[in-house]
């Protein structure tokens, strides 16, 4: 056995889990699977061996996972799950793709997938969180009939914030972007790391939300709670406290395979109280997205992201309570009021707040798809 | 009491920072570990294993990369980092016992600025740069404090010779009353070394940040390099603060070692225990709190001992 | 290693330090080559403390006076930068001229 | 070894010096100005002026990086990925840099340089210090003071926002109105 075949078994997964609209389901069983086999997730494409789509890719998500693929450096595998059953047996596969050293070798020197050749430079951004800044916009100069090399684009100047007219970066966030919604593109106009302008748009029908399946009626606790839990990690997460994050991880996994609310109550009680002494927490999230005060808010959104993060935390707890709490779980509404605000919200906010706040509003596009295939 | 080494001592300082470095690896992924309920055997071997991932990995390209100035990034952070412990003494020897060797432990670790804006920069990448970006906000948020307090202990001491510093110690560690140096300069160390809870430059929030378009061999070293780093600065928390060596029973290397590692286990774990500070909140603490906290100490210091 | 070479190193430095101030059109690269200009004073000035007169601190003096100074250029410069760059938007010293106009 | 080390650093000085100039990106141009001082940093330490030689070196990469930024800021064509220059009348700087390193160089070696054979100090360091806590007290005291009004200074000369600006014109904000809010919650 040479060396590179040792160390190919010795590379630890690091899977990089897309979420495809209407594939909650499937993102949550991987991200279960995952964490209990102790994989790493990665962060960006350059972090990855394992590009994990979970959920029907549509035809642009595709485009945007290939071009994210191409930015995998070998050794790496993929694998679309789209059920929630196979997960074990896929990530297995991937495993072992991953472990083949004939398999990878012809990876690694395969030219980028022929399709991403014909992408051209405007859409190239619209669609990688990988981005160029290459070019800045060149002022006072005539650069008429220049040729730009590398067909990178050059960037447009603006007024910024603080009345300087800097250079600005088109920067999408998602649809290929750990820990955001899925099926959510936020077109950003960057300068510096502050965004000054966004456009909102919506990655098309995934065939309603998991966790509001067509024809409920009462919602059912253990999803309810489970909706919350993830939203709080995925907040906490990109808040920079993994370890609550993946203490709320494993609380979500184990509503969802329907533990008893009396097993659940004690750790939950544990890791509410935990999250909510923080003073760190409370200091980093005050005044981070804060609505608008007036009565077309829904008030499940109302307040900065550290009150919705408590209301989160009140919320499962009272869920669990004897006699249960009557259930308030963001819907329609909630998502479509997202969708109309974000422009608003995210407008002269630093990147690392813009993700925070769209964390917190955490709004579920699948429920918009599911409104669609009833009207439409 | 500290004499400089012979010519082994430079081969053996990079072996005994990159034992403690893989340690402390080793022991942060045994506490994400333990949070996650996974196996904590499996995550010990979880940094061997990512250095043998990392090896094997291709090396990615960008396009229109700065490719000097990116690959270069990595080297110039792990050189820094160990040159930053070359003033470090272990026990009673030290590879090079400078005559100013506060201000020279301080050079190095700024030369941290330079190469995780170069890492941010190179990748031509949107999300990189601006952890490049966020590295130089911290920067000058957690350099005056941190210089302040080297100050305080080159003044209590008497000299900037980190030997001086540590004979200086005999009777009373310096950590007894200088706490709020010594408070400032651990925090300053974890954000010079970008480690949890500042590591807001690689933030998982823009894919890694600097890190972002790092893979292979290139990632494998600037992240050895920001461990390194750590380790250096919690080994020089040893001679400013704890006395060096000086410690009953144990010869005074091993002191040395011991103390270091108790300085990095705690580094590790405090990081674990709070979200990323962002420097949007943090830059006017350091500004309005730490700086004035740290001058108050410096003034006392000063007055005990004129 | 000599005074005169010292010298000729300090003179090369504030050579091409000049050639930058005095061609470049950027306001942020004619820093560049007044900084560099400093730096050959730096030089300058640790040559003499070292070959002339070591007994005395003047050389460290001036050194320590030119470090100051580049900091204060530079903190300066990038500040009428910014000013001279949010009221008219250029950063070139031709524009700026322009100004008064 | 130090004649050796010395004309390295020479060399490297003057070498990456010409590059600041000649490279077409500005993270280039920039960190090449860093490689020269520490070239020259490295020549201060060989006369055995090890805190100085340090401390530009400290003083230089922070200058550099800080400045860089700034460079991204303001310039065109950071990146250099197009090719371009932006001088004006590069003839005559040149020749007057020819002019000027030529007459330098020539006094350099003609005048008779007085030399020393005056003992070199134990301790540069307790030189330098001594000197500026004592006679040499009123220099610290005017660097001191025109550090301060450079502080002062550029700030005012770069923000736009003054406290009317924040606290409102009759100053009567409770919470300063910025676009972002600061860490002690003000």
């Amino acid at each position: 056995m040479d060396l590179s075949a040792r160390l190919l078994r010795l590379t630890p997964p690091r899977p990089l889990v897309v979420g495809a609209p209407g594939g909650t389901a499937a993102r949550l069983a991987v991200e279960r699977a995952v964490r209990e086999r102790g994989w790493q997730p990665a962060m960006s494409p350059a972090e990855a061996n394992i590009l994990v789509v979970a959920g029907l890719a549509g035809h642009t998500l595709e485009a945007c996972v290939r071009q994210v693929w191409n930015l995998v450096p070998a050794p790496r595998a993929r694998v679309d799950v789209v059920g929630r059953e196979d997960v074990a047996r896929l990530l297995d596969t991937a495993l072992r793709v991953l472990g083949d050293v004939d398999q990878q070798r012809a990876e690694a020197t395969r030219p980028p997938d022929a399709d991403t050749g014909h992408v051209e430079a405007e859409s190239h951004h619209d669609v990688t969180p990988d981005e160029h800044h290459g070019d800045h916009g060149h002022h006072g100069h005539d650069m008429g009939g220049m040729d730009m090399p590398g067909s990178v684009p050059m960037a447009d100047r603006a007024d910024d914030r603080d009345g300087l007219t800097l250079d600005q970066l088109h920067v999408p966030l998602g649809p290929v972007l750990p820990l955001w919604p899925a099926g959510l593109i936020v077109h950003t106009r960057l300068q510096g790391d502050v965004v000054q302008h966004v456009t909102v748009e919506r990655l098309g029908a995934g065939g309603g939300s998991f966790w509001r399946p067509p024809g409920d009626d009462g919602p059912d606790v253990h999803r309810a709670v489970a909706r919350w839990l993830d939203s709080s990690a995925r907040l906490l997460a990109l808040a920079g406290w993994t370890d609550q994050s993946v203490v709320a991880m494993r609380l979500r996994d184990e509503a969802l395979t329907g533990a008893p609310a009396a097993a659940l109550r004690r750790p939950l009680h544990r890791w509410a109280g935990r999250v909510r002494r923080s003073r760190t927490l409370r200091w980093l999230l005050a005044g981070i997205g804060s609505t608008p005060d007036d009565p077309t808010t829904p008030a499940l959104l109302a307040g900065d992201a550290l009150t919705r993060l408590r209301r989160w935390l009140d919320s499962t707890e009272n869920a669990l309570e004897q006699p249960p709490a009557p259930l308030a779980v963001p819907g329609m509404r909630e998502t479509q009021w997202t969708m109309d605000a974000l422009p608003e919200l995210l407008a002269g906010v630093e990147l690392a707040a813009a993700r925070l706040v769209v964390a917190s509003l955490d709004p579920d596009l699948d429920v918009l798809s599911r409104h669609e295939a009833h009207h439409g | 009491m500290v004499e400089q080494t012979a010519w082994w001592g430079t081969l053996l300082l990079p072996v005994v920072l990159a034992v403690l470095a893989l340690a402390a690896a080793t022991f942060d992924a045994t506490l994400a570990a333990r949070s996650a309920g996974g196996d904590l055997r499996a995550a010990a071997a979880a940094p061997l294993r990512s250095v043998a991932g990392l090896l094997v990995q291709q090396r990615r390209r960008t396009l229109a990369a700065d490719t000097l100035l990116w690959r270069g990034a990595g080297i110039v952070l792990l050189v820094a980092a160990v040159m930053a412990a070359l003033v470090t003494p272990l026990g009673r020897w030290a590879v090079g016992d400078l005559s100013v060797g506060v201000v020279w432990f301080n050079a190095m670790e700024i030369v941290a600025w330079a190469a995780v804006w170069l890492a941010g920069w190179g990748g031509n990448s949107a999300f990189a740069l601006v952890g490049g970006y966020r590295f130089v906000a911290q920067g000058l948020a957690y350099e005056l404090p941190h210089m302040f307090v080297l100050t305080t202990v080159a003044i209590g001491a008497g000299s900037l010779r980190v030997a001086d510093i540590v004979a200086a110690q005999q009777d009373l560690w310096f950590v007894v009353w200088m706490p709020i140096a010594f408070v400032v300069y651990l925090v300053s160390v974890l954000a010079m070394a970008f480690f949890r809870p500042f590591d807001q430059p690689v933030g998982g929030d823009i894919g890694g940040g600097a890190l972002a378009e790092l893979s292979g061999v290139d990632r494998l070293v600037f992240v050895a390099g920001r461990w390194v780093l750590l380790v250096s600065g919690a080994a020089m928390a040893v001679p400013l603060f704890l006395g060096g060596g000086s410690g009953p029973l144990l010869p005074d290397w091993a002191w040395s070692l011991v103390k270091t590692a108790a300085v990095l286990a705690v580094l590790v774990w405090a990081g674990r225990r709070v979200p990323t500070v962002r420097m949007d909140r943090f830059t006017e603490v350091a500004w309005m709190v730490l700086i004035p906290a740290t001058l108050l100490q410096a003034l006392f210091v000063s007055i005990v001992v004129i | 290693m000599s005074l005169q070479d010292y010298l000729l190193l300090a003179a090369g430095l504030f050579s091409v330090g000049l050639y930058g101030a005095l061609s470049q059109q950027s306001i942020v690269m004619i820093m560049m080559g007044l900084e560099l200009m400093v730096n050959a004073v730096i030089v300058g000035a640790a040559a003499f403390w070292y070959f002339t007169t070591p007994d005395r601190p003047d050389g460290q003096v001036v050194v320590v006076l030119a470090v100051t100074a580049m900091a204060i250029e530079m903190a300066a410069g990038f500040a009428v930068t910014t000013a001279v760059f949010r009221a008219r938007d250029v950063d070139m010293t031709d524009m700026a001229a322009d100004l008064k106009d | 070894m130090r004649e050796i080390a010395f004309w390295v650093c020479a060399v490297g000085a003057v070498g990456a010096g010409v590059a600041v100039f000649r490279v077409d990106s500005m993270a280039r141009a920039t960190f090449a100005l860093l490689a020269s001082f520490l070239f020259a940093g490295a020549t201060v330490l060989l006369v055995d002026l090890t805190y100085l030689g340090v401390l530009v070196i400290l003083m230089m990469i922070m200058e550099m990086v800080i400045m860089v930024v700034f460079m991204l800021m303001y310039m065109m064509n950071p990146a250099g990925l197009m090719p371009m220059t932006m001088v004006h009348n590069q003839k005559g700087s040149l020749a007057i840099a020819i002019g000027t390193f030529a007459a330098l160089a020539a006094g350099v070696y003609l005048v008779d340089w007085p030399t020393s054979r005056t003992p070199r100090p134990a301790d540069p360091t307790m030189q330098l210090g001594t000197a500026l806590m004592g006679p040499n007290m009123l220099t610290m005291i005017v660097l001191g003071l025109a550090l301060f009004a450079t502080i002062i200074a550029t700030v005012v000369l770069a923000t736009s926002r003054g406290r009317y600006e924040r606290y409102g014109h009759r100053l009567d904000r409770g919470r300063p109105d910025d676009p972002v809010r600061g860490g002690l919650g003000q």
